[in-house]
């Protein structure tokens, strides 16, 4: 037989001006089950408390309603004082008779109605709550970074300066991503390389940190804090562990004819390589599909010239096996592929280039040494277009609905340091809008408009048409002039929309993680917890959650790191015990609820069961995993035998409610 | 034999429903027929019998037992039980008539169940013979005749009048209540119809259906029978053969929290349900072959031992047309035959 | 066609493939036919059947089948595969120890039709040039053959079948049906109106379960309204209110998982047309969310464990068709 | 439902709030002192999605004359997308509801955050209103749970 006491607050006049307390407090007393029922002015006071913990433990009770404020304000207060009383704190319910009864109702007689019937309510809840215990999950304390780009790295340093294994899987041979790849950042204009490369040697040498690169994630099991992921380290075929990066191999290799992928394709480099000078790791790689050795069986120069012994032309993919706390996704982006836009001969012609090529045009370390040269003859190029928003803020299925964000600010970079360092050259940019949010950003781009004489236009490039003379056409409109103009550029640069990159997709499979329709990954909640997945113990670092530049993606890789730490750092979990369960005597295992479940907390098994008809039978059953779940409920409704059900909102204590209200 | 023409029935039930509610069976929209409460202007369904049977007047569905009234702590018993009204069922088949005996033997026999009692009381069941037989009608094998149905008072058709006979006073006082409306009439025609029926009824695929091998007696002969496995193999375990059936008479008794009360009520339970006469313990026959044998086995073996061999079915046939996968009392003693 | 399904099944059984047969047994009359496993080639040739009356969908039969030993061989008509298909994507059947062999689908016939026309006695059914010939005890009667089709055969959503380990006869196509015009018809008239028509239809509920027992769909270990703990148990309808929520609370279940076979309404034993409830959750799914037809595949989502961010409000209830 | 002959009929209204965004609005609009109806009374749940449609039937059934279901904006779900599924679920219920020839104006789905204190008030406002005009519910309630 239940025991329960009903404790209704005055909250001074608070309710008790518009609620008649004691009357509720009366009527309340005669529910069943119901032994003692009390009114006081301040129940969250110490007295107030002290009040609900004596009367636990003088009548020996087994579930106590409070009549107060919203439970949003005092409900973990009062759950507190009957757990210090020795009652299970989730045998307590509150009545929320303050924010939805006295401070919105005027009549004291209709108010105190309704405090009445929201005490019932919660009594008859009350009489179905079952003490519920917060289970513990341990912690890995190892953290998974995934992407060794500018985000993976700042991450990865993060958590290892606050003393954690943290391991980087990369799947090029060096990490570094894109920011490796870019000359000058904006708006400062200093050398990428020279504040990347120092941040990459760090990552190296740092001890807590295990580099993975040319490595890809297959396989993630478990849940947080206990992450159980399969990386696959793909073959170099050369021993890591005794090439020094000497290079000796690189120069010798006869096959010299394999397009560079570092710089956009724009050079060659050979069979064996290492990306770039900088390289962490710097370590050589054999590309099978160039290498003669690989391909005929006959070379072996690099084997031959190896001082060391490194190459192992036998060597096999090898997967290895690990357990992590905390997982940190940092897939970065790509620009997209430019193949469906036509009209600006991108794939006709070589003095078409994207952005990202422009950038290793001008590099130093680039094709050209640094000196801008047009692809197609290597002069000296003297009228630039610059094209902005290709394929971002598309409406057509070819480029993308979003602002790609980057664009604005690096097209003006480009064009101030060509203005700059070849003031002869003219320089135009078509745009939709400039947007320039960002601290300096504005600055920066009146610069290039007003010191640079950069010319920006309103308005979009209907045609680019290479010309037999060398030339290239730009037919475009001036939307502020309103006039069609025609150009005879050189060179004609395209800001291409970035994307994530297509790895992205099926490691949110794999994570169970929720991605939009663009496929960038969504953030737990859009305000309040931009860098955590949905999933908990995933977390976000960098342009995987959405398009950002260099200062935003490092800001962003410090808080997943922040917030991963958090995470490591204890060391176990409490769970949520109001989450779902599953009755498997009722379970279809028609996965249903997993379908619904936005955090991957449910997992089937196939288990023998007794069945009604005295046969033994091997049945599919639902299991949630309650260090996953977070309690939403979306699989009590979606599963149709009502084998799921909720801790603390149970099916039949809802109804139970339901059936006080209605009374 | 007093008897109306049957274009003056409008009279007669305008007649009847003026004293006491009447029910006929009528044509619903599908075509088949239903017991209505009569209301001016409706017609006789010529349909030969029912969808649901006529056990509807005396143990309905459902009905209401006792209430609770609860106010916080107290709870108060109130008897909801009243006096029935009077009323006539008209047109009940042969077939129906006889599951009022069988009904009877369960709640009339100490100890009398007073609300199913109520009702027989005040109920008048006036039959009609049947003139089109059906082929699921096998009414015969227990020992029925169509043609001259029981009741409280008969009627028979030649097609051109109708005929009455009292089996009994509460006939005999239904009759001499519309009397004014009857006259005496020659009965030849009437028997030469009666002739024809029964020469259908012998001509029905399922005339020779035989209770020989079934009884009382029977018990051990079928109830470890290896047919019931294949018999009961597709039963999907719905009820509708026990609730279209004019004998099934098992409940359950529930209640029903209204919120402010409980309403303690009984309803018709199937045997063909999983769970039936569950107990604390669980439930006593846990397969639907078990479930499938104590319907037949009931009808055909329990019922008859504890009734002085008088059998559970009145052979209606409704079950044989509504079952969804045709499977029936017909086929499982065609199967159970001892040859 | 009767022929070559029991040859190609003793062929099955012959060579090992499958040990037993799920199919349709004769019954006492032409049209009591009842689904039964067969596990002989004298039973195939004793009692074997497959005629007009051959309606019965045997996919729900293989939750228990496939879980047996050994390979059961089923013969499904075009409707039934779309229920063995949803079955088999939410893992009740097991696909592998069922050989399916597709066979063509109806029209089939109604026998309640054929008595709905006052004939009785019936003791054969001969379809010719689609004229039914009905020997009864009272002499030969005729009507037309397709006014004794069944209603699900006569609004046929699809001759397809999607799921097969052979075929015996051709494969047909996916059909325009008129499945939805009493669902179009009810939807135009007003409020009052279909609450007339539906407590008229449902007021006629006995509370057998035929309607959920035969459903494909309805294959819950405990169904909610056995259950006590469940809130929503009854054993009958009790009042106008247990009436509508057993329907409304089975039809809501079988959302999007429904594949609108038509079975529940070939059973009901009151005639109630249970699968127009059905019907408008579908037309609703596709006016909604997309076409989607249930058991078409094994792998797509079920629109009710699916959304799309820019989905319509519940609000376009409110602003649609008449009050 | 309460009909009194001298007052105006009393519809009751439950309210299901989600606890993150519209249960916290609902307190909003109590801290504002917006004043709604007493007839509505609030049942609070994890998130929209937890709402069962059995729940909805039942209050029905035992005499409530409206329900609504408030639940995070679209896109905002502390579940992320608990109320996509609350949605679909409700969208299709009402329309059957609605198919059944149940009154549509007694069922709703709104969205309140949990800065929409007086967007809450407003709504419970006019949803009380909308089912006072349609009076008691008669359609959808189990005579035996009627108060006598």
């Amino acid at each position: 037989m239940q025991r329960i006491g009903v404790f209704v607050c005055h909250c001074g006049t608070n309710i008790a001006a518009t609620v008649d307390v004691k009357t509720v407090a009366e009527a309340l007393g005669h529910e069943p089950g119901v032994v003692i029922s009390q009114d006081y002015q301040y129940m969250c006071s110490e007295s107030g408390q002290n009040l609900v913990k004596n009367a636990i433990k003088e009548h020996n009770l087994t579930g106590v309603v409070v009549c107060s404020c919203s439970p949003r304000m005092h409900e973990n207060t009062f759950r507190k004082a009957a757990a210090s009383a020795g009652l299970n704190p989730y045998l307590v319910e509150i009545a929320n008779i303050r924010e939805q009864c006295s401070w919105i109702h005027k009549d004291i007689a209709s108010a105190t109605e309704k405090a009445i019937i929201l005490g019932k309510a919660a009594v008859a809840k009350v009489h179905l709550n079952a003490p519920l215990t917060a289970g513990e999950s341990p912690v890995a304390k190892r953290a998974l970074v995934i992407g060794g780009g500018i985000a993976g790295i700042q991450t990865a340093l993060d958590i290892a300066e606050a003393g954690f294994e943290v391991d980087i899987v990369e799947k090029n041979p060096t990490i570094g991503g894109k920011m490796a790849q870019i000359d000058k950042t904006f708006p400062t204009l200093d050398c990428a390389a020279c504040i990347l490369t120092p941040k990459m040697v760090e990552a190296s040498q740092n001890e807590k940190i295990t580099i993975h690169s040319f490595s890809e994630v297959t396989d993630v099991k478990g849940f947080v804090g206990n992450f159980t992921v399969t990386i696959k380290k793909k073959a170099r075929f050369v021993d890591e562990t005794k090439c020094t990066g000497c290079g000796l191999c690189t120069e010798k290799c006869p096959m010299k004819k394999v397009p560079n992928e570092f710089n956009m394709g724009l050079d060659n480099r050979t069979a064996i390589y290492i990306p770039f000078a900088q390289a962490v790791p710097k370590v050589a790689t054999i590309d099978p599909n160039y290498c003669m050795m690989m391909k005929t069986g006959k070379c072996g120069v690099c084997s031959k010239v190896c001082s060391v012994g490194a190459i192992d032309y036998k060597q096999e993919d090898k997967f290895i096996e690990q357990k992590y706390g905390a997982i940190v996704v940092a897939t970065g982006f790509n620009p997209i592929k430019l193949d469906k836009y036509d009209e600006f001969a991108y794939n006709q012609c070589p003095d078409v280039v994207t952005s990202l090529e422009l950038e290793r045009l001008m590099n130093a370390a680039g094709p050209n040494g640094g000196t801008l040269l047009r692809p197609s003859d290597k002069t000296h190029p003297h009228k630039i277009v610059f094209v902005q928003c290709v394929g971002s803020r598309c409406d057509d299925s070819k480029g993308k609905p979003y602002c790609s964000k980057i664009c604005c600010m690096y097209t003006a970079k480009h064009a101030m340091l060509i203005r700059e360092k070849y003031p002869d050259t003219e320089v135009y940019v078509f745009y939709i809008d400039v947007r320039t949010p960002g601290k300096n950003f504005d600055e920066f781009y009146r610069r290039a408009v007003e010191q640079y004489n950069v010319h920006y236009i309103k308005g979009m490039v209907g045609k680019v048409t290479p010309r037999s003379d060398g030339k290239i056409d730009v037919q475009a409109s001036d939307l502020l002039a309103n006039e069609q103009l025609h150009i005879d550029a050189d060179m004609v640069v395209l800001a291409a929309a970035i994307e994530p990159d297509k790895t992205a997709r099926p490691l949110a499979t794999m994570l169970t993680t929720q991605m939009d329709t663009n496929d960038f990954f969504t953030e737990a909640h859009p305000k309040l917890r931009p860098v955590e997945s949905a999933t908990a113990g995933i977390f976000l670092s960098g342009a995987c959650q959405g398009p950002k530049d260099i200062p935003e993606t490092v800001a962003q890789a410090s808080a997943a790191a922040a917030k991963a730490i958090g995470l490591l750092v204890k060391d176990s979990i409490t769970c949520n015990p109001c989450v779902a369960h599953s009755d498997e005597l009722m379970c279809n295992g028609c996965s249903s609820c997993e379908k619904v479940c936005p955090y991957g907390a449910i997992t089937y098994t196939d288990k023998e069961f007794k069945m009604p008809d005295r046969t033994i039978a091997v049945r599919r059953v639902a299991s949630v995993n309650p260090a996953v779940c977070q309690g939403c409920g979306a699989c009590t409704v979606a599963c149709p035998s009502g084998a799921m059900d909720l801790n603390g909102f149970s099916n039949s204590q809802i109804m139970a409610e339901v059936d006080a209200i209605c009374k | 034999m007093l008897k109306i023409s049957i274009d003056k029935l409008d009279a007669l039930f305008e007649a009847i429903s003026a004293s006491q509610t009447l029910y006929i069976p009528a044509d619903r929209e599908d075509g088949s027929a239903e017991y209505k409460k009569y209301e001016s202007g409706m017609k006789l369904s010529n349909a030969l019998n029912t969808v649901r049977s006529a056990k509807d007047f005396f143990f309905p569905q459902t009905e209401n037992l006792v209430d609770f009234k609860m106010e916080g702590k107290n709870i108060e018993v109130i008897d909801i039980r009243e006096e029935s009204e009077d009323f006539v069922i008209f047109g009940v088949r042969a077939c129906d008539a006889r599951s009022f005996t069988i009904l009877d033997k369960v709640f009339l026999s100490e100890p009398v169940d007073s609300f199913y009692k109520n009702r027989r009381d005040h109920g008048t069941v006036v039959t009609m013979a049947c003139t089109r037989p059906a082929e699921t009608c096998f009414c015969g094998t227990f020992g029925i005749d169509a043609a001259a149905p029981e009741g409280d008072a008969a009627c028979y058709s030649d097609g051109e009048s109708i005929f009455f006979e009292a089996h009994n006073d509460k006939g005999q006082k239904f009759i001499d209540s519309i009397s004014s409306l009857l006259e005496e009439g020659d009965t030849a025609k009437l028997d030469a119809v009666r002739d024809k029926t029964r020469e259908i009824l012998k001509k029905l695929p399922l005339a020779g259906i035989s209770t020989e091998s079934f009884g009382g007696d029977k018990l051990m002969e079928h109830f470890n029978s290896e047919k019931w496995a294949e018999l009961s193999e597709s039963c999907l375990g719905c009820g509708t053969c026990t609730f279209v059936c004019p004998t099934c008479q098992c409940y359950d008794i529930k209640d029903f929290n209204t919120g402010h009360g409980i309403k303690r009520f009984r309803c018709w339970d199937s045997c063909m349900y999983s769970d039936f006469t569950k107990m604390a313990h669980g439930n006593p026959r846990l397969t639907q072959l078990e479930r499938f044998r104590q319907r037949f086995m009931h009808k055909l073996v329990y019922f008859p031992s504890n009734n002085n061999g008088e059998f559970g079915c009145v052979g209606c046939g409704r079950c044989l047309s509504k079952c969804p996968i045709s499977m029936n009392i017909v086929k499982v003693m065609k199967a159970l035959e001892v040859k | 066609m009767q022929e070559a399904m029991i040859n190609r099944a003793k062929q099955l059984l012959a060579d090992g493939t499958v040990d037993r047969v799920i199919g349709w047994k004769r019954g006492e009359f032409a049209y009591d036919i009842t689904p039964a496993v067969f596990r002989s080639a004298e039973e195939l040739d004793a009692d074997f059947v497959f005629d007009d009356f051959t309606s019965a969908n045997v996919s729900k039969y293989l939750v228990k089948e496939s879980k047996k030993e050994g390979k059961i061989l089923a013969f499904l008509k075009p409707c039934d595969t779309y229920s063995f298909n949803q079955l088999t994507k939410e893992h009740r059947v097991v696909r592998e120890n069922v050989y399916i062999i597709g066979i063509p689908g109806g029209p089939k016939l109604d026998a309640e039709k054929i008595k709905a026309k006052g004939i009785t006695g019936i003791l054969g059914v001969k379809n010719e040039n689609y004229t039914l010939k009905i020997e009864t005890v009272y002499g030969e009667e005729t009507m037309p053959y397709y006014e004794a089709v069944l209603d699900k055969c006569a609004s046929c959503k699809s001759k397809k079948h999607v799921v097969f380990d052979e075929l015996i006869g051709d494969d047909g196509e996916v059909l325009e049906s008129n499945r939805f015009e009493m669902v179009e018809k009810l939807e135009n008239m007003t409020a009052q109106e279909r609450f007339d028509f539906w407590r008229d239809q449902l007021s006629k509920c006995i509370r057998c379960n035929a309607c959920r027992n035969v459903c494909p769909a309805c294959t819950c270990e405990k169904c909610v309204f056995d259950n006590p703990n469940s809130g929503v148990e009854n054993k009958a309808p009790a009042d106008s209110f247990e009436e509508n929520m057993f329907h409304i609370i089975r039809a809501f279940h079988v959302a999007g998982r429904c594949t609108d076979c038509g079975e529940c309404s070939r059973v009901c034993p009151q005639n109630i047309p249970l699968h127009l409830l059905n019907r408008k959750f579908i037309k609703d799914i596709n006016s909604l969310y997309g076409e989607y037809q249930a058991g078409e595949d094994t792998t797509s989502r079920a629109p009710l464990n699916d959304y799309k961010q820019d989905d319509c409000e519940a609000s376009i209830v409110h602003e649609r068709g008449v009050e | 439902m309460q009909v009194n002959e001298n007052k105006e009929f009393q519809p009751l209204i439950v309210a299901f709030c989600c606890n993150w965004c519209s249960y916290a609005g609902a307190d909003l609009s109590g801290t504002n002192r917006l004043n709604y109806p007493s007839n509505v009374k609030i049942i609070r749940v994890p998130c929209s999605c937890r709402v069962n449609p059995m729940f909805i039937l039942r209050a029905f059934q035992r005499g409530a004359d409206g329900v609504i279901l408030c639940g995070c904006h679209p896109g905002d779900c502390h579940y992320t997308s608990g109320n996509y599924f609350t949605r679909r679920r409700m969208t299709l219920l009402f329309s059957m509801l609605d198919f059944l020839g149940i009154e549509r104006d007694r069922t709703r789905v709104e969205w309140v955050s949990a800065a929409e204190g007086a967007k809450f008030a407003a709504t419970m406002n006019e949803f009380t209103e909308a089912v006072k005009k349609l009076g008691p519910n008669r359609r959808l309630e189990d005579l035996r749970c009627r108060k006598q």
